[in-house]
């Protein structure tokens, strides 16, 4: 059997249409959930834990305070400087687990969260690759005017 | 000893020898030549290229060396893509290299990777209306879909008999992608059109990234659960890209696993292009409809993107539907070139991969709505 | 055509969903947040909380999507966990990054490693008493293993079903031992006790290290045969790892091997968590008596390392008894935590890994002695 | 209770023990030393000494641990041998990693390579002389060919119970291949033919590379067919890493695919080697005819050489003969050690490299033949 | 059975001598082809299409004028340059692959041609391990000339 | 079946006996032979075979005469340099089955005991992720001295 008779026999004309259909809904309602996404993601970080909220107000404080440049405490100050000191064994790109990975067996504490502190302070960044880079200025800025805190 | 030499004669290839081997092996070459001299997709091409070879050279059946001897090691590597197993792998490979930062910063232009999956239906009605059978009408119309993976997915559980040439037609399509698109742009938009600039995309916070394959998932699964098995992994290994504690597994997805998946189901689907089974009308026709597919494909993108125009106040380059076919990510640097031969300083390409990506979804949606509703 | 949509409506996750895929989905979410903001276990919660996503999209069957419809790719990838085959992958890449340095120096700390596994078997019995058969009663005790793989292992060879529920509450709790075990630590221990110092480590040398996983292995296995799966790779492993001409063997087996074991395990266990298999009384019951383990094998722990200390001359750091329930290398940075938490100049994270490995070699037996005993 | 204890204990290796597993675990720790002390093979070596640790812990049947019982882990990661899988992903990433350029600069060189196959006939005679039934003999002879890969392929299709004694005996002259090979050349060679300087190989262009191994694919395995499997991944593998453009591909084949397919291979094939059914008067003579076949290749190799040096007006040095029973890179490097000891000056590693990869085509050919010739 | 029994029994003979008349078949007529290989290549590079053998000549006058060094026009100067700026973000020895992917991130246009050609100038050569490395004194030379020209 | 009557039922008691024992005379068993390890290895060590006594004895000597500095032969010296050389074209953390596969290909002679040496003699030292790293003091140290032995 051929043609449109073929078409209409094995309900073609539906199974396209059906077919269509289902998939603009699909992305169509895709696009407007991630659409309003960042909005939700911004409604939601109005409401952090308490804790977290009294820490940012202080390091927006502090922030300020140095013209956007975030604030470490003594010891945060001092893990930077380790973690330093291991990336510096590491090429230039290097790869975060395994950063942390140092971290741990070098028994660095909270190396997770710490590490975390780096990335959102930006002194380690990510590169095109996957891997991630050391803004060495920026971590000796901070470092110092820690020094200076103190 | 004479006979035992004659015997052995008679079992090598000079005297198995058939046209219909020597027709493939030739295509095989040609793929490598493609693939290594010309870059067209040299990950895909040089693998089927290679396995063409492999799967023409004549032997005596019983020993078990084809690929359809069931105690052979070929279809030993073949059960992955007969399975389906390898394209998902293939995908959280793709998930854990894909930045879909664009799209989020303009989730509109998904729309277009919608659009251009239009080609995929029209082809499936143009196969039945050629006398396909509706499951194998689908697995042809999915070659419009311009995804390796999706395309051999549906077919290994559609119509596993036409593994070969619909697999063959739509990597060699998206191959061709720069030869077969520009003309179609060129002819379906004005100068003024293609001259037009995309503003810069938002930036797009790490929050974002993360929560997108899960959102996408979800969604697109709960309406087309067929589309499991591909978006699934897709977005699994997006999250393990996008979620950095987890950049170890990402990033072995991305290497080692694509790259073992990509070389066995190249080489596979290259050795199942055996020249008896293969060079058949059927293929003849599968060939014919793939080209169709992929210029409606082009074509309904384009269109679709004029048509966003009358109704968006920032209009959009209208060259954004033609990526929208995916064939990741040669069809988004096509419209990079088109573009730029009309404007050198215009640049599309970052906005193309948009669509690009939405496309990839598009057409695991397609596929998984083309196998339910074939059983 | 009105039928068509209304006929594919009812296939989609929408129309089929249940009130427990929801429940799953938000668990599986709850999972991945914990990974990726907590950093509990990334590279395990990330796997399992999105394979829990894939598991707990409402399907139809019949296509052949869910994990226990025995031609579905899920299927195909959960076998390498029914089989029992990703464990001693996983187990293999273990053996090649660990080091036995700090355990060769103090063979002592062993005993820690071996006291922890008691928890095991309080929690076997505690589970007979609820009414578990004896072979769900093993594999709910090695919980208390605090081992992913070794019980996952031990449950795929002695109760399939409950692979999901098991794997989940171990990792679970696995995840949650920065919060479980401090607690108790500081409830079983004095001041005095946690400000114990530890004394340097002797240099080990190479050769020891080289022959270690070979004695290990003998030795263990003579003993409890139905430990050579697990403990073969894991030796194996190491010894590719300390044998430095094999150091490529290793370094894979470091990396390829066990990241990709690792994403198909998770996912795989993640996605056999379907709602309506997995929300049942008996779940519930796993969990509370996964906790009762994990507390009663730390308890055991550090009870044990005082006892020891009634008969040492050199006292040892009766937290270090906690890093004998193995959950490598989260117990043993707690002891590190708990440690400076009283003095910040006391640094018990090297010698806690000694209890620490030596708990993986402990659960490894008590999995071996517990299959071997239930057949 | 004290039942359970005795019914344990009946079960533990110590109260199982047989004297072929003392035996057989001392040759694994003999394997192991020799690899990781001697660095002969210790890519090959310490993986199977390992393995023959696996395969003689004595174990009861029944629970599912043996290699040979179906359900184990083992008999998974062992069907990769049995079913002849492994060694072609060896083959694909060895022809990853092989530069062919000084074959191709100097062709004739490979004939050499063919000349020492002649041992794999003259054992496989030997063996049938000893009594051994034809394909077994085959396999045998195999040996000869010292190319672990294929010796284990052929085997696992002609004479599966054998796998295990006739790759030890393989993989065991290839290690000690350093210590066999420079008598039989110092006796077979005069000091003045040792002396001869090759010249400078001719510089290779890409193109020539890259067309290689289509021509020597297409060329071997339309005369013998049923090299296809090895010499079609060997080829493929080549031309990866021979057109730029696959880089990637080819850097996965010769480092995740082939350490993962050495590791399997290695650790199984060692395991299959339990005691009682290895230590049988079958192994001995297999030990022997295998030495037997390594002296023949070599003699064959150099004695060939000689006599086209009666042909040649530019003499090769003989000593190049010896490389054609490839075991790659050893036997290239006795030449040049050899070499050396006469005129520390000469060079001769790189010309060796032409027949020591042309023996790996040679022997994959004949592996071919003799597989056809037994069906 | 044994001996000389056993093998005639067995078709040995035959079988060996078979044997090693496919093997060294097989070897000689591969080692006969490759033999030819090179002069078979170098008669179809007589017969390049017309443009690349255009191109070729220009290239090849170009490279007389400047002593053996390609000429770049200005387009292919600014790509060489673009690429030079990626490879710097690697190691000395660098990935082919990841090279061509960084391009295609960064929308270079025609990476593969491009990078294609900066292969065949020599300014990105193989090393031993399947990586590659940057001839800076090469790309310095020509990039200024593609200067001069200008 | 539920509570005590389960257990005994299912035999549990015993099983659990049982279970803790055989773990901890696993352990145990094991924790005692390492503990005795380093002995056997030692007294292992007390007969290498007359070759290797005789070559460490010199060593020995050469070491006290130089001062901890072990002493290379001129051949030795000479792999040392060739290795020096191929280890830079690696990155700082090479890996070391590469040096090996590198002083291979090119052919060094010994390549397997040449590189022991160097490891023994400290050159070569790994670092805390399988790679490796070169001393380049001891090295020259080591080299220099070498040169002025001859
Ligand atoms: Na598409
Ligand atoms: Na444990
Ligand atoms: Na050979």
């Amino acid at each position: 059997m051929y043609g449109l008779e073929a078409i209409s026999a094995n309900n073609g004309w539906s199974i396209a249409v059906v077919g269509i259909t289902i998939v603009f809904t699909g992305l169509v309602m895709l696009s407007f959930c991630i659409s309003r996404l960042h909005r939700v993601i911004d409604f939601l970080e109005k409401f952090p834990d308490r804790k977290e909220r009294a820490a940012k107000k202080k390091a927006d404080k502090a922030m300020k305070k140095n013209g956007g440049v975030p604030a470490f405490t003594g010891a945060e100050k001092e893990s930077a400087k380790q973690y330093r000191l291991l990336a510096r064994t590491m090429a230039d790109h290097f790869s975060l687990p395994r950063l942390l990975h140092l971290a741990e067996i070098s028994g660095l504490d909270k190396p997770h969260s710490r590490l975390n502190m780096l990335l959102e302070a930006g002194i380690i960044n990510p590169d095109t690759e996957g891997y991630y880079t050391w803004d060495l200025d920026l971590y000796r800025k901070i470092v110092d005017r820690a020094d200076k805190d103190k | 000893m004479e006979n035992l030499f004659f015997e052995f004669f008679q079992n090598t290839g000079f005297f198995l020898c058939d046209y219909r081997n020597i027709v493939m092996i030739l295509i095989g070459i040609i793929f490598i030549y493609l693939g290594i001299a010309k870059h067209y997709e040299p990950l895909l091409l040089v693998p089927i290229g290679f396995g063409m070879l492999i799967g023409n050279i004549p032997i005596f059946h019983g020993l078990g060396l084809g690929i359809y001897e069931d105690n052979s090691v070929l279809h030993y590597l073949y059960f992955g893509v007969t399975s389906g197993i390898y394209p998902p792998l293939v995908f959280l490979g793709i998930g854990a290299m894909t930045d879909f930062s664009t799209l989020l910063a303009r989730p509109v232009l998904m729309i277009l990777g919608a659009a251009a999956q239009t080609g995929i239906f029209l082809t499936f009605l143009g196969a039945l209306a050629l006398g396909f059978e509706p499951n194998q009408a689908s697995a042809i119309g999915i070659i419009g879909g311009a995804d390796g993976p999706t395309a051999i997915f549906l077919t290994a559980k559609l119509a596993p008999a036409l593994i070969g040439p619909i697999a063959v037609a739509a990597y060699s399509y998206m191959a061709l992608v720069p030869v077969i698109q520009p003309p179609i742009m060129k002819l379906l938009t004005s100068r003024k059109e293609r001259l037009i600039r995309m503003e810069e995309p938002r930036e797009v916070s790490k929050r974002e990234k993360m929560i997108f394959p899960i959102i996408a998932f979800l969604l697109c699964c709960f309406l087309a659960p067929a589309a499991l098995p591909l978006l699934g992994m897709l977005c699994f290994g997006n999250l393990l890209k996008e979620a950095v504690v987890t950049e170890r597994l990402a990033h072995t997805a991305r290497n080692a696993i694509i790259d073992t998946a990509t070389i066995l189901l190249g080489m596979t689907v290259g050795a199942s292009t055996q020249g008896d089974v293969f060079l058949t009308g059927q293929s003849v026709g599968i060939f014919v409809l793939g080209a169709f597919s992929f210029c409606i494909a082009t074509a309904c993108g384009l269109i679709f993107a004029k048509i966003m125009n009358l109704f968006l106040k920032t209009k959009i380059n209208p060259l954004l539907g033609a990526a929208g076919v995916s064939a990741v990510p040669d069809s988004a640097r096509v419209v990079q070139m088109v573009g730029q031969e009309e404007d050198p300083t215009n640049f599309l390409l970052m906005h193309a991969m948009a669509p690009n990506v939405s496309g990839v979804i598009g057409s695991a949606i397609a596929a998984g709505v083309l196998w339910s509703l074939m059983v």
